[in-house]
Order: structure tokens, then C-alpha cells, then sequence
């Protein structure tokens, strides 16, 4: 552990603000990837149900 | 049709063209990206020429939106129909124009940080820009409206008005950029600033009508 | 919907490029009447249902709708009017609900659904217009003949592409419409229709 | 030589089934390797007596910079392999991976940025690398907007492809062209900094952050390249079949 | 239909539209304009900067004629016929191509010892600035022409084309700015000018038959 | 023009949207037939004769053309054909008589005259095609049936908006076609047709 306790942590020395945000960022956008990918997923499943259940019942 | 309705139908066509604000966002950036690669790269070069090329990019990209902005409501017919509506086409006009103003000036004030930041222009600079953008580019939506009610069906004489539309652009931009500068090398600004309102006000008071009797024109 | 309203036109003379149309037509429409404009290809039909809306200014003439003179300005008019014409304004990026809640915004929600399903719309009234055929679009653009409480109607070849049952549909509409006072004047190159009305000539 | 596996590989029901289970794994371990080498890397890697603190960001920057290079890479092979040999499943690998490579893009410049900050001064400077970057981000977007704009799948796809090989084609034109402009006459006011003699309680956590992203980019792509197939294929029986019975 | 009376009829609708072209003009003279305006007006600004604000005028100027080239032939279904004349696709849109490239480029070409002494280029750059506009302005075209061609049928799709084709404009502006300010200094630029060939040929092979298939897609 | 030309098209399928038109369609076209499909409107109609213009690309089916399967490449049936769709093809910005130069560089002046005076443009051959009425619009568009050599016709509506001298003037234009060994394929909404035809019906 390179640091002593959670404060020091989390000021990274005098570069908390700058380490954080690009991390905070990253993982978003990570987060965001992540989420759109499963939701088309989802999606994508959705409506194929969908259609294929309509051609079925005609 | 009430004017509520209109603007709701507006704002769901904007919606459905999200992609396009969103190109325009980055139509913008590129454009700015295009100073520094094709000039000069230096901060030295950008520093004093970052409100210029900014709000030429600005000026670029409005010009694209409001360009066409009458085009598809000519052509499907939309626009004979808001003649006849019996509601006021000046009105009328000026929703779909800050409709559009919203649209496109908001994403672009909003990544506008980045972008100062990418020309180097100084902090003393900055909060002055985003005031000439706001108080600006509505009087360039409403200049280039008038344009385009003009030449949705590029009647003759289309090229007068067009010669005419583009120099009035020019004040705009002088003032804008004379404000950023006159804000970085700490001379007073507000002047300028009150210049540009002044012009916005002026056109937003004139080209309501003047475009609502270029559409008349337009389609017949 | 106003009761016993007229549209009486005099003396017509509207120039379009370097063309003389319509020169000195007149005629009168009371209510109940469906006017139909007869011509040729170019003799003005569109022409003089735009003159009539507001689109375009006659070069000489008078236009007299319920007794008030609305040659110069057209607005009382507009106010009473639904003007359908060739382009047919509807938005090829609204879907065909959007579309027509955008002229009428306070509609019930069953009211649409029933006039959809007339139209034969129904299964296709959240697809993007513009990705109908041409006589679907036509239908919702036409939708507006079920829903306008508007006295006079111009129709400007309403029938175009429609199929049989649509044209059917579309004729049974005016009908309805005239039963109850209403005005219409439409063009069309349609020989037979199912309701009465009155010729008028242009020549060219 | 027999391209038969190629065209088996290629078709997007054998593919389809083949990766079908690789997705989660991948996914997961990928998701864990990154958290060990994110967390490693900030908490107990020791402080860089240049940078200070701020050199942390290395861990995801270098990571996310080399997979935006990767992903670009792969892009136009594919394209060059659909052009070539018409594997269906290329196009799907472009539709998959250009956003997933937008992404790293942005990260790398973002994270580059707020980077420089604190070392060079600035956000940003005009260099060679960077703006090379920029470019590949855009370079991106093209492809992404390419994809969405046409309706018709076969010509998007070929349309994809091409605009895909025509942009690798042009990477190196471009890189060579901003290295050219950049040092004719400005001359690098700043250099990246070399590669400090890392300690490896340094490059180790790199080393996992890497390879965790790696996975976690390859789990990603499966997933949604299988959406893709499945919306592609959506007449097959198969697809039908798999559709009604495995829900998600 | 043959290649000529497409070509013949390509000129008069080029022809018929004369204005569009002085406006595209008028545009690039304001937004060079603007930078000794907006900016510095001393030489010593201007000189160094000269070729690389003029090329960026230029790929504004020729963005901005390049978009809508289809858009037209698109709407009164010029574009459908052009697919099912059974004529080759490709060789029709280099001919637009051409056409299209002598209407914009060979007036910016006249105008352009006005405006290089406007803006202070020295001579020793002026003959390359004219040559690397000759030689790399084809390239733009050719690139433009691939994003025109695939954003035909999407409404505004003028900022799509710019996203799409930006990006591969840069190496183009960046050798061409470098072979001008090589000259200016007086370094040797010819290996620049190859490149600038260079590029101008592959996109010439490669171009038209992207923007082929991109028309066929968008046409149905 | 070919002699003895045909088309023959099977086990049609094509997808529009989410849409499947035409399932299973199946027919055949010899020298001197006319086709009319006929079907409501959102049928497929027009989709279909994309579809053999090489406009679409069908899902699945086969068309055969003098012999020739065209399924993938559509260009030696394009090389012989003629399509008109709902839009015309005509440029607004180009005079009439330059539009159909654009098609037909090589016609003589006499005889383009002589066309224009059947079509009723002959006093506005100079005039741009936006400043013509819809009718006027169409008779330009239908100028090519005069000077076409081309052997298979798709004319999607090709009466649309045209007024009944303008109907006659086309139908006996394509009767003249059909007797000289032609192929028409064409759709309409229209009842009467003054030749014989087959139709082909598109369930929806
Ligand atoms: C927006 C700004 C930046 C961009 C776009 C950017 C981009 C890149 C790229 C493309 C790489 C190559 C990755 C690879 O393939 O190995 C890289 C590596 C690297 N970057 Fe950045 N960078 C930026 C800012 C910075 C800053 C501010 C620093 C620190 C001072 C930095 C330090 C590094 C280091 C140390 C490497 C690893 C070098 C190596 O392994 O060769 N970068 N960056
Ligand atoms: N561009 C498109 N995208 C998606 N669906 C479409 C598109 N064009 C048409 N469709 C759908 O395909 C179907 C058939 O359209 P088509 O234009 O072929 O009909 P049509 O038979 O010609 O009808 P009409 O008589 O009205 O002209 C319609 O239901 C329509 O919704
Ligand atoms: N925008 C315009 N500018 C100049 N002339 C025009 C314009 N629009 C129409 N005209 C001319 O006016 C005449 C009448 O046009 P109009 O559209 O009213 O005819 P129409 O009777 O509706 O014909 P159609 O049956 O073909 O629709 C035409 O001869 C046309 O040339
Ligand atoms: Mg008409
Ligand atoms: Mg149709």
C-alpha cells in the first residue's frame, strides 16, 4: 500500500482531483459500454420475439 | 394546428435528427481542428486568433443547420400549410428558429470548455466568448432565416439575397471576436457585448416578417 | 364548422410566371355544394385553389366568403378553410400519429385510433411517414377530412393515388361533409364521383 | 491451401454457436484482471518520483490508448477480409467493434488530457500523437455514422468495409503526415515522457490492466456481435428457435 | 442517355445554379476575409499563415460545394435513372466529379493572386500555393463525392459528409500547407507535391466506385 | 429494342422495413403483353417494380430475363428498360426540352418538336420544369415512351395527375409499344384501360 490512510488515498497527493476524474471518467464510459451493449442485447431479443410471434399468429 | 402543437411537432422531427446535431457537434470540432493543423499550432498563433477560429467554426455550422432549415417542410408540402394555417407566420417562423437555436447553440456552448481549452485561449477570455455566442448567434439563426425563407425554392433573385445575407454576418463576427479580444488584453467589453445584443433584438424584431414574406413567396 | 357560409369569386385574373389564368372566372359556391375545377394539364386548377387559400395573390378579382371581402386579406378565411394540395403536408420524419396530432394536438386518444382504422391505417400508426407507400401517406394527409371542424375545404386531387377503396372512402368523407353545410372545391382528373356536384370550366 | 474453416468460421450460425459461452468468461475476467490491475495500480503501486501521484493515470491511459490503436487495426482487416473472401461475418465484427473503439478513443484522450494537465501545464498541445488520436476518434465516428446512415444491410456492409480499409489505408498517411507537420517547424515542445526504468510493482499492474481490458473489449464484441447475428439472421430457424427458448 | 448528354446536361444544371458557385466564391473570400479582420492584420502575421488560412478556406468553400451534389438528383429522381441507364455508375460520378471540380476550383484559381497579396504571401510561395491547390483539390472532391454519395437520401445529411470525409482531408491540407511554407523558407517541397499526387491518384481510383455503391444503396 | 424479349419472375420475396410484399409472387411476361399490378395501396407495387428496375435487391425469388437470370446483376435488363417512378426523374432546374435532351442527346430537333406538340408542351419547351404543373410535369417525365428504344416499360402510376387527353395520349403510346413486340409492365389505379392487359394481383 503506497498510502497511509483513506484521506491521503483519495488526495493523491496533489493530483487527487486529476487521477480521480480521469478514472471516474473512464470507468463511466466503461460503465456506459457495458450498459448500451445489454440493452441492445436485451433489445434486439425483444423485438424478435415480438415479430415472430405476430407472423406466427397470422 | 395551434403554435404549441407546432412546436412540439418541431421539436420531435429535431429529435428524430438527434444524429445530426450530434454530427454537427463534431462537424464543429473538426472544423476547429482544421485551424491549428492547417496554420499554425503554436499557442503563440492560437491564443490571439482562438475567438476568430471559433466563431468562424460557429458561424460554419449555423449556416449548415439554418441552410436547409425550410427545405423538407417545402417540399412535403408543411410549408403551404403553415400559411394557410390562419396562425401567424412570423410566429410561427420564430419557434422553429429557436427551436433550432436551442438545438444547435446548447451542445456547442456546452463543450465549448474543451475546445477554448484545445486553442489555448486564456481563462480572461473565456467567460467573455460564451457571452458573445449567447447573445451572438441568435442573430445569426435569425439572418440566415431569412436566407433560407428566401431560397427554399431558389427563385430568381435568390443570388442578391444571398450576397446580401453573408456580408451581414460579417458585424457579428467582428464584434464577437473584437469583444474576446479586447476581454484577453484587459480593455472593457461590454460595449461590444451591447452591440451584439442590440443586433440580435434588432433582427429578432425584423426577420420574423421578412422571412414570413419570403416563405409567402417562396410557395406559391 | 360555420353554418350557411358562401364563397362567391368574381372577375378572377391570376398570373403565374408569364401565364393568364383563370381569366374572368366567377362563381359562386353556397353551402352544401361541391365545386369541381375542370381543365386541362396547366389550365390553373392548382393555381386558383391557392388563390382561393392564400397561397397566392390574384392579379385582379374578388373573393366574397360569407358575405365579407377577403380579397386582400385571407385570414377570416383561413380561420374556416382546410387547404390539402399537391405536396400533401405531412413529415416524412413524424410518425403517422405524430403527423396528425400535429394539426390536431387536443384529439382523443379513440377518436384517432377509429379514423387510423378507417384509413386502414391502424397497424402502421407509429411507422415514419416517410416510409409509406405513396397512397399511404396520401390517406393520412387525409385523415384531416375526418377530424377539421373547418367549413370550407380545398382539395387539391385528393383522390391521387388512392386505391378503390380509399377514393370510396375519401368521396363518402365529402359526402358527410356537405350533408352538414359544408363547402368543398376540388380538382380532379376522376370522371365518376359518388356525391353531386357543379363543373367549373377553366380554359386554357 | 483450403479456406473452408475461413467460410465456416464465417458463417454467423457456426460463429454464433461456437462463442456463443466465450462472451461471460471472457467478460468476467476480463472485468476482474482490470479491477486487480486499476486497484493495484492506484493504491499500492509506488509513487513515480517525477510525476508524483498523477503518473496513476498511466494505468488506464495506456491501456485504453493501445486498444483504440487495436481496435482500428482489427476494423480494417475485417473490412479487408469481407472485401476479399465476402466473410458474412465481417461486417458484423465492424458494426460490433466501432463503437466499442470510439469509446477507447475518447477515453484516451480524455484521460490524456486531464493527464497533461498537471505534467505539461495544458490539456492539450498540438502533437503528433495526440492529434493523430483526435483523428482516429473521428476516423470512428465516420464508420459508426457510415453504418447507421444506410438502410440497406448488403451495401452498408460493403460500404462499411470499404470506408473501413480506405481509413486504414490512411492511418499510416496520416500519421506520417502530422509527425511531418509537427516537427518541421514547431519542433516537440513536449516529448511523452520516455519510459521510466519501471520498477515491475510498476509494470506489473500495466501488464494486467491490458490484458484485462482486452478480454473485457473481446466479451464485449461477442455480445454484441451476437445481437447482431441474431437481428441479421432474424428469418433462420435457428435464430427463431433460439429466440423462444433462451430469453436472454 | 450517354456520357456526354449527362455531362452536357450536368453544365447547364451547373450553369443554371451560377449563383450557388459565386456564392461558394464569396463565402471563401469572407472567411479569409476575416482573419485579417477578426484576427491581425500585420504582415507578419499574415505571411507565415497565408497559405495555410487560404487552403482552409478552400476545403471550407469546397465542403460546403461537394455536400449537396447529389441532394438534387436525388429528390426529382435523376439518381434512380442514373442506376438503371445501364451506363457505368462509377465513370458517371467521376464525370459529375470533374465538372463539379472545374466550376469551384478554376474561379478560386483566378481570384487567388488577388487574395495571396491580401494576405501577404510572398511570391516564392504564390506558384506552389497554385500547385498545391491544382493538385490537391481533386483529392478533396474525390473524398468529398464518397460522403455525398452516402448521405443522398438522409435529410441534412451536409454535417454527416463533413464528419465522414474531415478526417482524410487532414493529411491533404498538412502536406499542402508544408510545401508552401517549405517554399516560403526555401526548402525543398517537390517530395510534398508527389504526395499530394499521390494521394489525388488513389482516391481517383478508389473513389468513384465507393461512391458507386453508396448511391445504389441510398437510391432505393 | 429486342425482339421476343421476356421476363419471367419466381418466388418473389421482398422485405421492406419490417414488411414482407410480394411472398411467393410468380409471373410471366412475353413480347407484346402488358402486366398492370394491381393491389391496395401499400400492396407493393412500387417496391416490385424497383425490384426488377434493380432499384432493390429482392430477398429471395428469381428473375429471368430473355433467358438471362438477373437476379444478381440487374444490368443487361437495365441496358433494355425504361422505369418511371411516383417521382419523375425530371431535374426542376432544366428547361423541358433540356431534360429530354439529357436522356436523348442525339434527337433530332424536328423530332422532338413533334413530341412536344403531341404532349401539348410545345409553347413551353423553354420553360423550367418547376414551373410546370403536375400534369405538365408528367407529360414531360412521359416523353421518353415517345423516344424510348428500349424494349421492357415499368411505369409506376405513369397516369398519375395527367388529364384524360394526356391518359389517351400515354395509353396509345404504349398500345404503339405492345404491337411493336414491347414488354409493359405498369401499375394504376385507374378502371379502364383503352388495351388489353393482364393482372397481377398482390395480396397485402
Ligand atoms: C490527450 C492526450 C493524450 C493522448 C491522445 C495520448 C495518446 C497516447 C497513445 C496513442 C499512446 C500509445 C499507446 C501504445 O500503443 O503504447 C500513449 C501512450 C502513453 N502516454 Fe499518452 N496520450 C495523451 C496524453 C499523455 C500524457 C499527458 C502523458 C503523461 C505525461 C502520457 C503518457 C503516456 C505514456 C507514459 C504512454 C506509454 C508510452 C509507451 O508505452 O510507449 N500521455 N498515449
Ligand atoms: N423506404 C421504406 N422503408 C420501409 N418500408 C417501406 C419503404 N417504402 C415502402 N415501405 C413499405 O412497403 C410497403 C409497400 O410500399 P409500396 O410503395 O411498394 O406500395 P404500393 O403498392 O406502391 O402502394 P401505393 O399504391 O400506395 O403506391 C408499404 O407498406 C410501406 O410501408
Ligand atoms: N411556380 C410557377 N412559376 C411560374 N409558372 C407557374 C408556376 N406554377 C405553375 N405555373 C404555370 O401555371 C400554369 C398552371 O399551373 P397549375 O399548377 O395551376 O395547373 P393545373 O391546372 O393544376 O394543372 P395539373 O392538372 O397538371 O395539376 C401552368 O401552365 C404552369 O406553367
Ligand atoms: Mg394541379
Ligand atoms: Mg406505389
Amino acid at each position: 500500500m503506497a498510502f497511509n490512510n483513506l484521506t491521503e488515498f483519495l488526495a493523491m497527493g496533489t493530483h487527487g482531483a486529476y487521477v480521480w476524474s480521469a478514472y471516474g471518467f473512464s470507468v463511466l464510459a466503461l460503465i456506459w459500454l457495458v450498459w448500451n451493449t445489454l440493452s441492445t442485447r436485451q433489445k434486439t431479443r425483444n423485438i424478435l420475439r415480438k415479430r415472430l410471434l405476430r407472423n406466427q399468429n397470422r | 394546428m395551434t403554435y404549441y402543437s407546432f412546436l412540439t411537432a418541431e421539436c420531435l422531427v429535431l429529435w428524430r435528427r438527434k444524429q445530426d446535431v450530434f454530427n454537427a457537434l463534431m462537424f464543429f470540432v473538426i472544423v476547429i481542428a482544421l485551424f491549428p493543423i492547417g496554420i499554425n499550432s503554436s499557442p503563440e498563433f492560437l491564443a490571439p486568433a482562438a475567438a476568430g477560429i471559433i466563431w468562424c467554426a460557429a458561424v460554419l455550422a449555423i449556416l449548415m443547420a439554418v441552410e436547409g432549415m425550410f427545405k423538407e417542410d417545402y417540399r412535403d408540402g408543411s410549408l403551404e400549410q403553415l400559411v394557410v394555417s390562419g396562425l401567424s407566420l412570423p410566429l410561427l417562423i420564430l419557434l422553429k428558429v429557436a427551436a433550432q437555436w436551442f438545438v444547435v447553440v446548447l451542445p456547442l456552448l456546452i463543450i465549448m470548455p474543451l475546445l477554448s481549452e484545445m486553442l489555448y485561449l486564456p481563462r480572461s477570455g473565456f467567460w467573455v466568448l460564451m457571452m458573445t455566442l449567447l447573445l451572438g448567434t441568435p442573430s445569426l439563426f435569425l439572418i440566415g432565416v431569412m436566407g433560407a425563407a428566401l431560397t427554399v425554392s431558389l427563385r430568381q433573385g435568390a443570388v442578391l439575397v444571398m450576397l446580401l445575407i453573408l456580408p451581414l454576418y460579417l458585424p457579428v463576427i467582428i464584434f464577437a471576436t473584437l469583444a474576446v479580444q479586447a476581454a484577453q488584453i484587459g480593455l472593457p467589453y461590454a460595449g461590444l457585448l451591447a452591440m451584439l445584443s442590440a443586433l440580435s433584438l434588432l433582427f429578432l424584431v425584423i426577420s420574423p416578417f421578412i422571412a414570413a414574406i419570403a416563405v409567402k413567396a417562396s410557395v406559391n | 364548422m360555420q353554418p350557411s357560409a358562401s364563397l362567391a369569386i368574381s372577375d378572377l385574373w391570376i398570373e403565374r410566371g408569364d401565364r393568364d389564368l383563370c381569366k374572368g372566372l366567377a362563381f359562386t359556391l353556397q353551402a352544401g355544394e361541391v365545386v369541381r375545377i375542370l381543365g386541362e394539364n396547366g389550365a390553373g386548377k392548382s393555381s386558383l385553389l391557392k388563390v382561393i387559400a392564400g397561397i397566392l395573390s390574384p392579379l385582379e378579382g374578388k373573393i366574397v366568403y360569407s358575405g365579407e371581402d377577403v380579397t386582400l386579406d385571407r385570414s377570416t378565411l383561413q380561420q374556416d378553410s382546410l387547404y390539402i394540395g399537391h405536396s400533401v403536408g405531412v413529415k416524412g420524419l413524424l410518425t403517422v400519429e405524430e403527423n396528425i396530432r400535429c394539426y390536431y394536438p387536443s384529439i382523443a386518444a379513440s377518436r384517432l385510433a377509429s379514423v387510423l382504422a378507417a384509413l386502414g391505417l391502424d397497424d402502421q400508426s407509429d411507422a415514419l411517414v416517410k416510409t409509406l407507400s405513396a397512397g399511404q401517406m396520401r390517406r393520412v394527409a387525409l385523415a384531416r377530412l375526418w377530424l377539421s371542424d373547418k367549413t370550407l375545404w380545398l382539395l387539391d386531387e385528393p383522390f391521387a393515388s388512392l386505391d378503390a377503396t380509399g377514393v370510396a372512402l375519401a368521396e363518402e368523407q365529402i359526402k358527410q361533409h356537405i350533408l352538414s353545410g359544408g363547402l368543398v372545391i376540388l380538382t380532379t382528373h376522376q370522371d365518376v364521383l359518388s356525391f353531386s356536384y357543379r363543373d367549373v370550366v377553366l380554359l386554357s | 491451401m483450403n479456406w473452408r474453416w475461413l467460410h465456416k468460421l464465417g458463417s454467423p450460425k457456426w460463429f454464433f454457436f461456437c462463442f456463443k459461452s466465450w462472451a461471460l468468461p471472457l467478460f468476467c475476467i476480463g472485468c476482474f484482471a482490470l479491477m486487480v490491475g486499476l486497484i493495484w495500480g492506484l493504491a499500492f503501486a509506488p509513487v513515480d518520483y517525477q510525476q508524483g501521484n498523477s503518473f496513476r493515470i498511466i494505468y488506464i491511459h495506456v491501456p485504453v490508448a493501445m486498444l483504440a490503436q487495436s481496435c482500428y487495426l482489427a476494423l480494417g482487416l475485417s473490412g479487408f477480409v469481407f472485401l476479399v473472401w465476402q466473410i458474412k461475418i465481417a461486417p458484423i465484427f465492424i458494426k460490433a467493434m466501432a463503437p466499442i473503439g470510439a469509446v477507447m478513443a475518447l477515453i484516451a484522450l480524455v484521460s490524456g488530457a486531464i493527464w497533461g494537465k498537471p505534467t505539461w501545464g495544458t490539456w492539450w498541445v498540438w502533437d503528433a500523437r495526440l492529434t493523430s488520436v483526435l483523428v482516429l476518434f473521428f476516423l470512428y465516428m465516420g464508420v459508426i455514422t457510415l453504418q447507421r446512415a444506410l438502410e440497406d444491410i448488403a451495401l452498408a456492409n460493403k460500404a462499411a468495409a470499404l470506408i473501413s480499409v480506405v481509413g486504414l489505408i490512411n492511418l499510416p498517411i496520416i500519421k506520417y503526415s502530422v509527425v511531418l507537420w509537427n516537427t518541421l517547424h514547431q519542433g516537440a515542445t513536449f516529448t511523452l515522457t520516455k519510459k521510466p526504468e519501471m520498477p515491475s510493482e510498476m509494470w506489473l499492474p500495466l501488464l494486467i490492466s491490458v490484458i484485462g481490458l482486452y478480454c473485457f473489449v473481446a466479451g464485449l464484441v461477442l455480445w454484441r456481435m451476437q445481437s447482431e447475428i441474431l437481428q441479421r439472421e432474424h428469418r433462420a430457424s435457428w435464430v427463431q428457435q433460439e429466440v423462444m427458448e433462451n430469453g436472454l
